[in-house]
């Protein structure tokens, strides 16, 4: 079976910017994403748990994407002014995918 | 009568289990209440909430009284920001976004202040009106309009946020839980009456204050760890406005429900508590939306970690018996 | 008497509270009842409803009736998908593979509908036998067969998926958790009887109403989202099926059991909503399983988003209704 | 009376579920109850406990025999471990380390288990002290102690444990959820009392046995899970410890308090029952901190899997029937 | 300390094909996998939250295993024929251990 | 939009053990982490899924933290030696991140 070059698009972030993040991917056109709850997290010197907020406000969760690199740079150039406004981590690594039809 | 009895409603199971909770969070301890556990429990106190409420609206007549209070209570909301604001900026060293968010959150109301107050109400042997579940859900948003005028006056009109779609902090603030809920169970209350609502009586008003118990377990756990880990973000001026804001609300609203609208000792004591309750749910995720700059870490320990123990424990005693001083 | 009495069940708190959810749903509110706390609260309604069965059926000897009605609930179940997946093949435009998928969730059954329908008959003043719930396991699971059956016949056996194992999907269908709770509780019931019953009562019957109350608030929820976000793919013939289906299913039903078998009104309501209910719990997870290329987007809005709001609201009351001309 | 009735506590419906569970795992359904549900649940349950414990203790003064039993049960749960780790040395193939670490199971207790034996003991006619929840509370914890001490004596001392903190074991120990709910709803009612206790007991008292039987249902998916997964590392010798260890434990309880402090009989099987059951929510936790390099599939297994079901099927009827022998 | 390179396996596939993965896995020989519960995700043009369906049957899990070349050759082999049937996305990027022994 | 090479560290460790590895991390200096949650989970020839056992102290969780080279191998060093007793797994991969100052 052969594989396909991808980027995989690791994003960090908090709860409530969780929806302006997931528009931000389909409005650049990737082909799905993925998101997964965070439970606890640490940076900048202060620590959160999930539960210890009873507003959810400060729950992070991560935000998984596969894509090709061309709608990863335009993803990239958008999602780094949103996390202007937002506490986050963007991460981008290489992958290989099997079915390269679906991304 | 007078301070005694109003002082006996903090050895109650409900706020007993709240000092557990508090005690248990500040000692450290591991324990928790699962979270999807108490947001179940907060839904069906919403749910019991409004349906008493509804319930008890369907057995009396609108009277001019309860449009006035209605009024009153849509301004109280709108207005408490502004004043806190003004005490932030002057008393505290706030920014102006964080002193911003933090007023908006004391123009709105915690519903289990009021539900506290209510059942505080009953064992000094007042009652209070049904419709006030009703003022509870008024006054839940219109703080945050304020709180979002308060944030952007003078500043350049900022560009859309990346990704913030039109209509988004509406519709959060609007259909949001606890108003959907409060006023969906109120409304469900009117239709049912008091024949209907005999059927989930059972599960909605005799358990109620023992499911108040295990909330309050986890209220003060949240509290207590939210405090722990804040107050060090926090200065002495913002910190003593957690305790001086709720009494000042408290008082002005007793003044003008009291002396100038006539209610009588239980329901001025809710009104009181409803103008000193800070909201640590809707609001905070309407400003996490609105305000991403302002910190969580700042408006959350004020709100739960002072202003909420601090009710529960000396501020509904107190206002009952102000409540008694004016009306009494 | 009549469709008045029967209408009037629409305005029990239980409906009412599913039109809250399925209102805050339509109108995007954000609001949720946490998953577990939800499923925490279906096993218990499942519990109760299989103990109360099981109690009832402990009081009345095996009559040829009740005989006479598993064997036909059996035939039912296998029957209707048959059916069903015809009507599908006609009016709407499915491929096979999703008309056999969506066809086996109507010949199964909807425990939830069952519950409220007891709720309604019980509240116009008639009665059903608790040998029923024992009925309501027994459909959960032939009509997955014959939907199986649909969707190979005249394919060339595919080789088996990667990965399956034997049995799997058996275990599935005659393990899952509505299958285990209820027969569980019925044999409990029948075991412990009334007087073992007595000490379990204040937790599995006082408060069974006002906890169908918050259950029927999450399933709004979860219907009126399944419903937004799936309605565009179906086109008007299959959207049609959901609500044409359940109401010939239940005069079908009717009639054998009424002419046929001479139940009597409450009896016979039942089960025609058996018979007019369609599976969203058991049926979906055994498809994804079974038949990975169906898509649940189509069977879910259908079951979940149409035919268990019908049911709910205009089913239920035109059921007894029927069931009143047949053998009232 | 005797061992028939002791043998009918068997056909309770909390037992009957918690054998629906242990089947239906066993059997291998996929079905469960969502874990944030079961817990909170069981904090519900530890809250019921204390306070019903507190209440009880309020109306009644401290005696000598009273305080004798807090000081045995102290040096109890000190003892049990190094008894249990001599049996395991010499009778199973169990490393050291894992030797001491299920030790120190068998020192603390089962709060389930002590809630099931005294609901039997209700049943067969007899009562047992409020004070005996502190009693439950206070064996919590010595056996860990020992579990570490004989895990630790003979090694090297070895160099801290990277990451750990100190304190970190002591605070888990002593302020885990069971210790601080239980003691903290203990106090609770030991201050409000009788008639505070009034306002909540439709919600902690009424549908207690209900909510337990829920649990169970929990408790034995999960025990059946245990045992399907972890019997295949267990020998005969360790495997049988499970069974004669609790047995053993019983007598010589029931042997010194019987005999020795004259205990009725309803008292002397709940003590019985301490020592017999095995911990599986406070030690795991610590042990996992403390003895990581301990194999929680074997201790798990055991505490769980076998003496879990033990108690609470063969063993309760058991003891009660000692009970009634030495002090009937 | 040295490090040992190796291939990390990123499986995100609905819950009820869950344990046909799991299973592959198992039988391809891996010596450890984790399955992260994923709360919400988008593809193919749709939209999913966990607890939006009440069934759970379109909820995503991602299951991460980290093995060697020659194992993950044969895995993907046969992922590739389950994921034909269900929906899902694998990839795989390269990673050092640091104990190799265990993999 | 220019990104900047960083390394991603992936621990799935036990419950327990969880507390131990923040601190770790924390002493290291990385700048944060972000703790997800495992459902399941089979290694070493045994299989455990969450709420199978009852006291939560098999279940694991998965930690993410980029961070640079340096603390990285002081992380994996003192890492090494946590897991010497504890159950679990370290990876790292290569990333780019788009703001290298918050790292
Ligand atoms: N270097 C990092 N690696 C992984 N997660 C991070 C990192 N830095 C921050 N986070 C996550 O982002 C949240 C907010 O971080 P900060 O913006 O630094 O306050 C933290 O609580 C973590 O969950
Ligand atoms: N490119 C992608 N990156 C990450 N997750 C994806 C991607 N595509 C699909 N998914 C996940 O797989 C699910 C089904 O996708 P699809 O098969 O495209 O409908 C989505 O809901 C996502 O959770
Ligand atoms: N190769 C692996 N890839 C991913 N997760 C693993 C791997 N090996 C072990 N694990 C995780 O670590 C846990 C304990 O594994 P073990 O130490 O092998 O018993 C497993 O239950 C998995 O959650
Ligand atoms: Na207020
Ligand atoms: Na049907
Ligand atoms: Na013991």
């Amino acid at each position: 079976m052969d594989m396909h070059p991808k980027k995989r698009l690791e994003l960090i972030i908090e709860t409530p910017a969780q929806k302006r993040a997931e528009r931000v991917l389909t409005d650049v056109g990737v082909t799905g994403y993925t998101v997964v709850p965070a439970m606890a997290g640490y940076g900048g010197h202060s620590r959160w748990r999930r539960g210890m907020d009873i507003s959810s406000s400060r729950d992070m969760v991560v935000i998984l994407s596969i894509m090709d690199e061309e709608k990863l740079i335009k993803a990239i150039e958008v999602l780094g002014s949103l996390l202007g406004d937002h506490i986050g981590v963007v991460s981008v690594s290489d992958v290989s995918v099997v079915r390269k039809d679906i991304f | 009568m007078g301070l005694e009895l109003a002082l006996s409603t903090l050895l109650s199971p409900i706020v007993l289990f709240f000092v557990l909770g508090l005690f248990a969070a500040l000692m450290r301890s591991q324990m928790s209440v699962p979270q999807d556990f108490a947001k179940g429990l907060a839904i069906y106190l919403m749910m019991a909430i409004g349906l008493k409420g509804g319930v008890a609206m369907s057995k009396t007549p609108v009277t001019s009284e309860m449009i006035g209070v209605f009024i009153f209570a849509t301004a109280l909301s709108f207005a408490l920001p502004f004043f806190a604001y003004l005490c932030l900026r002057k008393f505290s060293k706030l920014s102006r976004v964080d002193a911003a968010a933090t007023a908006g959150h004391y123009g709105s109301i915690s519903i289990v202040t009021f539900v506290a107050a209510t059942q505080a109400v009953i064992f000094s042997g007042y009652t209070s009106a049904g419709y006030l579940v009703a003022v509870a859900a008024i006054m839940e948003t219109p703080a945050i309009i304020s709180a979002l005028y308060l944030a952007q006056r003078g500043f350049k009109k900022e560009g859309k946020v990346v990704g913030s779609e039109r209509g988004e902090v509406a519709r959060e603030v609007l259909l949001n839980a606890s108003v959907v809920v409060l006023v969906g169970a109120l409304l469900i209350g009117l239709i049912v009456g008091e024949d209907g609502m005999k059927t989930v009586e059972p599960f909605f008003v005799t358990p109620f204050q023992g499911v108040l118990c295990l909330f309050l377990l986890d209220m003060g756990l949240s509290a207590g760890r939210g405090l722990r880990q804040g107050w060090r973000e926090l200065d002495f001026g913002s910190l003593s406005f957690g305790i001086y804001m709720p009494v000042l609300a408290a008082v002005f609203t007793g003044i003008v429900c009291g002396y100038g609208m006539g209610l009588n000792v239980g329901d001025l004591t809710i009104m009181m508590v409803l103008g000193a309750s800070a909201s640590y749910i809707a609001v905070p995720a309407a400003m996490r939306l609105a305000l991403p700059k302002a910190q969580p870490s700042i408006y959350l320990t004020l709100s739960l970690g002072v202003t909420f123990p601090f009710n529960l424990t000396v501020g509904i005693p107190l206002y009952i018996f102000i409540a008694q001083m004016i009306a009494g």
